[in-house]
């Protein structure tokens, strides 16, 4: 699945990952409800899976030409889309995801993981989270932070996407026992604690999605 | 899950197809889920708009026509409308003197208007104002928090500043009597059942016969903590004790009191919760200049309800009894 | 039982208290349990009471005001109030153009307000005429039951008698408005669930989560059958079908629609059910001159709806447009 | 607690009948209210009760000075305070049976079955409910026809009252297999068949009271 050179991700590639993010929304949705009906309004996967599915019929409409222009069609739809508090964070995401990459045809390992540093800029800068508040951005900054740790450090854009992912998933895991600070959760005070944060846990699958549909073939 | 719906995805597109045959004096833009009073946009006069998820009727469609909203943005259920519908709403009710966006305090609602806004900004020329409530005194140590809830205040913030809007105040003018109100107004609610959101098919929480829930949002957020069931004249204590502990209500010229049903609770427990509430209020040394009995800002089938106060003063009461003509305030006209 | 009440056997006089706490334009006897216009009796004009049991708010008493009722008298809930009651009401708002006692069709209501018209002949010289509900179509074989019930309709007819006796017709005439509306309207109702009566402290019959009951009256009555739970779609179905193979809606000045929610029921479902009503009546051919959603006549905290057509014609909806000034309904004043 | 003759009941006595009967119904009015969500709007025990209560409230005000009196005042009380269908219904009852008495400070017999009769009449002429439409009817024209007959034959009033009171069950067993034409239970039709008729089985309840209280002391 990835692109020419073992390190380089091609539009199909990109297309991949928006389309196996989907992909495991729609797998996830209930348990991603679940997840915020205990802390939240029990919605969260009913918003992502709406806001992706749109997403996805949106790229099947018209193939887009360049990594910013998919991106940008995916960020505008989770905007119009989603609704929530999702739909801005991830909206935001994606749009700086795209700016970031630009009017190509292909990213490599640094290219992408710019990008991407530039999405969590975004998700800070709209929602203003900080560590340990219990959102989203406790899975994904670490994730962002592997993946920059891995491609320094040699790796290949697979390696540093597995360790982003792991990063992502413990991220997830240590949002249970925080209290919220941002979101509907923080309304509950005490009573988040011991509760896994359900943007935390799609984010999990953002970065899942990414080490599958990036990281090379046969190498899961 | 019992409802009167037919596919939960359908049931917000469908209510409005209602709302639409049963109000023909309004204008329903389906695709984007907006409700406009029908001689939008009024020219010279400040656009008001709000929105916000479905769950919670009459709020806000039920407030749009004169003397209160110009348009307001459906949601999904309990999930927040998006930019689009706010820029499309912002277009169409700019009669030439601004519009203000009144948003309540959530972490959705208010990205999701404050994108609207920057995208109004870009796409069009219209000048824009922000008002967020934030009168739910449930959500304590406001500095750890996304901060206290938008709930009820928003209801008389809607009428309130819509007075004011229909006198041909400018849009500053509108703003501030719209912060004047968010900032005099305290709320808190409770639940005696959770409420059960269509796409998820069961309550968003479990309350046992024995217990009530005490200071819930409106979207099925769990409270803050659970208490035995008690008489309504306890309930009332249980809400009002923490709005007349945050805010001194005495003295001036009194309070709007607001008992709003969430949903599921007869009328007649609703007024039975307003006499408690006026004795104790009494009791407090706060008069009720005016008052408001019913389900203005629900949470589905939710059995509950919360207590709002809003402080009132000369302007703040001119503004109230000004004719409305909504489908669920009317009055004056 | 989960209930916003102190004493199952104060519901109904407290929540007069607050009932007179919130609406100061009314008058509450609280000895007698009856809420009056604050004007009454009005001179010359035909005064409307009505009255039954409690648990159906806003019906009666939030329907008292200019251009509707003059008094209702507040039963138990679910228990046709007194004799005493009625003719304490029918003294206090003669205006010495006769009293219509609006009633609806139960043994205990007829029964009561039947002694209480005897008593009120014997003890005043008051002129008194009764009107009867009895709209339900869910009750077949009506010579071998108690009869058909009243239940929507008494909401329309309280309406459009008081525009008439607002108008200054006489108490044969009013009367006869009143038995025109009661003649063209015909309603069907349904439950999601039961209703609970506070001094009973469980719900009155048992409906599983798969099952709906068709055809319940206003008192937690079960209705004439159970059947699987279905789509709004179908259940409004369920509701018009037997109402338009009583009576022929279709042609002529078109009907008043009403959807009225049992208590427990969100505003947005209602305006879901009016779509789906809407659509059916369109393909019937029967056109929709007014339209009212909304919790009118409840049953306590049931959740469920019913639907009520009135026949219009030319002067109805004249009468239907004139203005009101109640608590519950409110529009051209 | 009988009157000075075996066979004649004195105004204590008569006032005992209707205190027997309210702390009967006090002791049954949830069943009576259970019956009555049956078939009915779950308030029949609440009714009778309130009616009853109130009743022997203004009995302990002022001790009626003759049988008229008494059963006037029960039965006005009955009308001003319990609602419903069995406040017309049960205070015409006494109205009636206070109108035929008259203005004497004891029954005999063949008096006081006269006086029961005119309040069985009175019940027909207010509810007019037919033999077989599942009514207090039911319960009480047997109890009435019984205790005419018991006096007939020369049984004693004790005698007499005892056949009404198993006439009065024998009746209130025989509406559960009716199908209910009269009141809120025939809403249901078919549905009614196989419920005992609430009214039935309080009109029970008032002539056991009359064979406890009028029955002569010890022969229960
Ligand atoms: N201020 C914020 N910054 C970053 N993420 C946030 C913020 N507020 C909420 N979130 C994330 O959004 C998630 C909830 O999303 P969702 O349920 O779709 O929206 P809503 O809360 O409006 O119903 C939370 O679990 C959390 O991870
Ligand atoms: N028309 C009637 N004639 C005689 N008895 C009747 C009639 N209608 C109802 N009843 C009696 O009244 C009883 C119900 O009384 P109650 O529950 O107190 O009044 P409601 O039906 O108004 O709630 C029934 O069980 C029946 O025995
Ligand atoms: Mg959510
Ligand atoms: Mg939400
Ligand atoms: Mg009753
Ligand atoms: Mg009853």
């Amino acid at each position: 699945m990835t692109g020419a050179g073992a390190d380089t991700v091609d539009l199909d590639a990109l297309g991949g990952w928006i389309r196996e993010f989907a992909r495991l929304v729609g797998e996830h949705r209930d348990e991603l409800t679940r997840l915020d009906s205990a802390i939240g309004d029990a919605d969260h996967g009913i918003n992502m899976d709406r806001g992706m599915t749109a997403a996805i019929a949106a790229l099947d409409a018209a193939a887009p030409a360049s990594a910013a222009a998919l991106f940008k069609k995916v960020g505008m739809t989770l905007v119009s889309k989603t609704g929530g508090a999702s739909g801005p964070l991830y909206g935001t995401l994606f749009l700086r995801v795209g700016a970031t990459a630009g009017e190509v045809d292909e990213l490599d390992g640094p290219g992408f993981a710019k990008a991407l540093r530039a999405g969590l800029d975004g998700v800070v800068a709209r929602g203003k989270p900080e560590a340990g508040d219990k959102t989203m951005f406790d899975a994904l900054a670490p994730a962002v932070d592997a993946l920059d740790a891995g491609l320094d450090e040699g790796a290949s854009l697979g390696a540093a996407l597995r360790a982003a992912s792991a990063a992502a998933d413990a991220g997830r895991d240590a949002t249970i026992p925080m209290q919220a600070r941002k979101g509907r959760a923080s309304y509950l005070g005490e009573r988040s604690v011991g509760h896994q944060d359900p943007g935390a846990t799609s984010v999990a699958l953002l970065v899942a999605a990414a080490a599958t549909a990036l990281g090379g073939p046969g190498q899961r | 899950m019992k409802k009167l719906i037919n596919d939960p995805a359908d049931v917000v597109s469908q209510a409005l197809l209602g709302m639409a045959a049963a109000h023909p004096e309004l204008r329903v833009d389906h695709e984007n889920k907006i409700v406009y009073r029908g001689d939008a946009p009024v020219s010279g006069k400040v656009g008001l708009i709000s929105g916000g998820g479905s769950g919670h009727e009459p709020l806000h469609a039920g407030f749009v026509g004169p003397g209160m909203l110009d348009a307001a943005c459906a949601g999904e259920i309990f999930t927040s409308p998006v930019p689009d519908q706010m820029v499309e709403a912002t277009k169409r009710v700019d009669g030439g003197a601004g519009v203000l966006h009144i948003v309540k305090n959530y972490t959705g609602d208010v990205m999701n208007f404050e994108m609207a806004a920057e995208m109004a900004a870009a796409e069009t020329g219209v000048e824009v104002a922000s008002v967020v409530t934030n009168d739910d005194v449930a959500v304590q140590d406001s500095l750890y928090t996304a901060g206290r809830r938008g709930v009820g205040v928003t209801v008389l913030l809607e009428k309130i500043a819509g007075a004011a809007a229909e006198q041909g105040r400018s849009l500053t003018e509108v703003a501030d009597v719209a912060r004047r109100v968010n900032e005099g107004g305290r709320s808190m609610g409770m639940a005696l059942t959770s409420c059960t959101v269509p796409a998820a098919g069961q309550p968003t929480f479990e309350l046992p016969e024995t217990e009530i829930e005490i200071g819930i949002g409106i979207h099925g957020e769990p409270g803050r903590r659970r208490v035995p069931h008690v008489p309504a004249r306890q309930v009332a204590e249980y809400l009002l004790e923490p709005i007349l502990a945050d805010t001194d209500f005495s003295g001036g010229d009194g309070v709007i009191a607001f008992v709003n049903g969430m949903g599921g609770t007869p009328l007649l427990e609703l007024y039975l919760m307003f006499h408690e509430v006026a004795g104790i209020l009494e009791k407090a040394g706060v008069r009720v200049a005016r008052s408001l009995v019913g389900p203005y800002i629900t949470s589905l089938d939710m059995a509950g309800c919360s207590v709002t106060l809003l402080k009132a003063d000369e302007d703040l009461l001119r503004l109230w009894d000004a004719p409305v003509r909504t489908p669920a305030l009317r009055w004056g006209v």
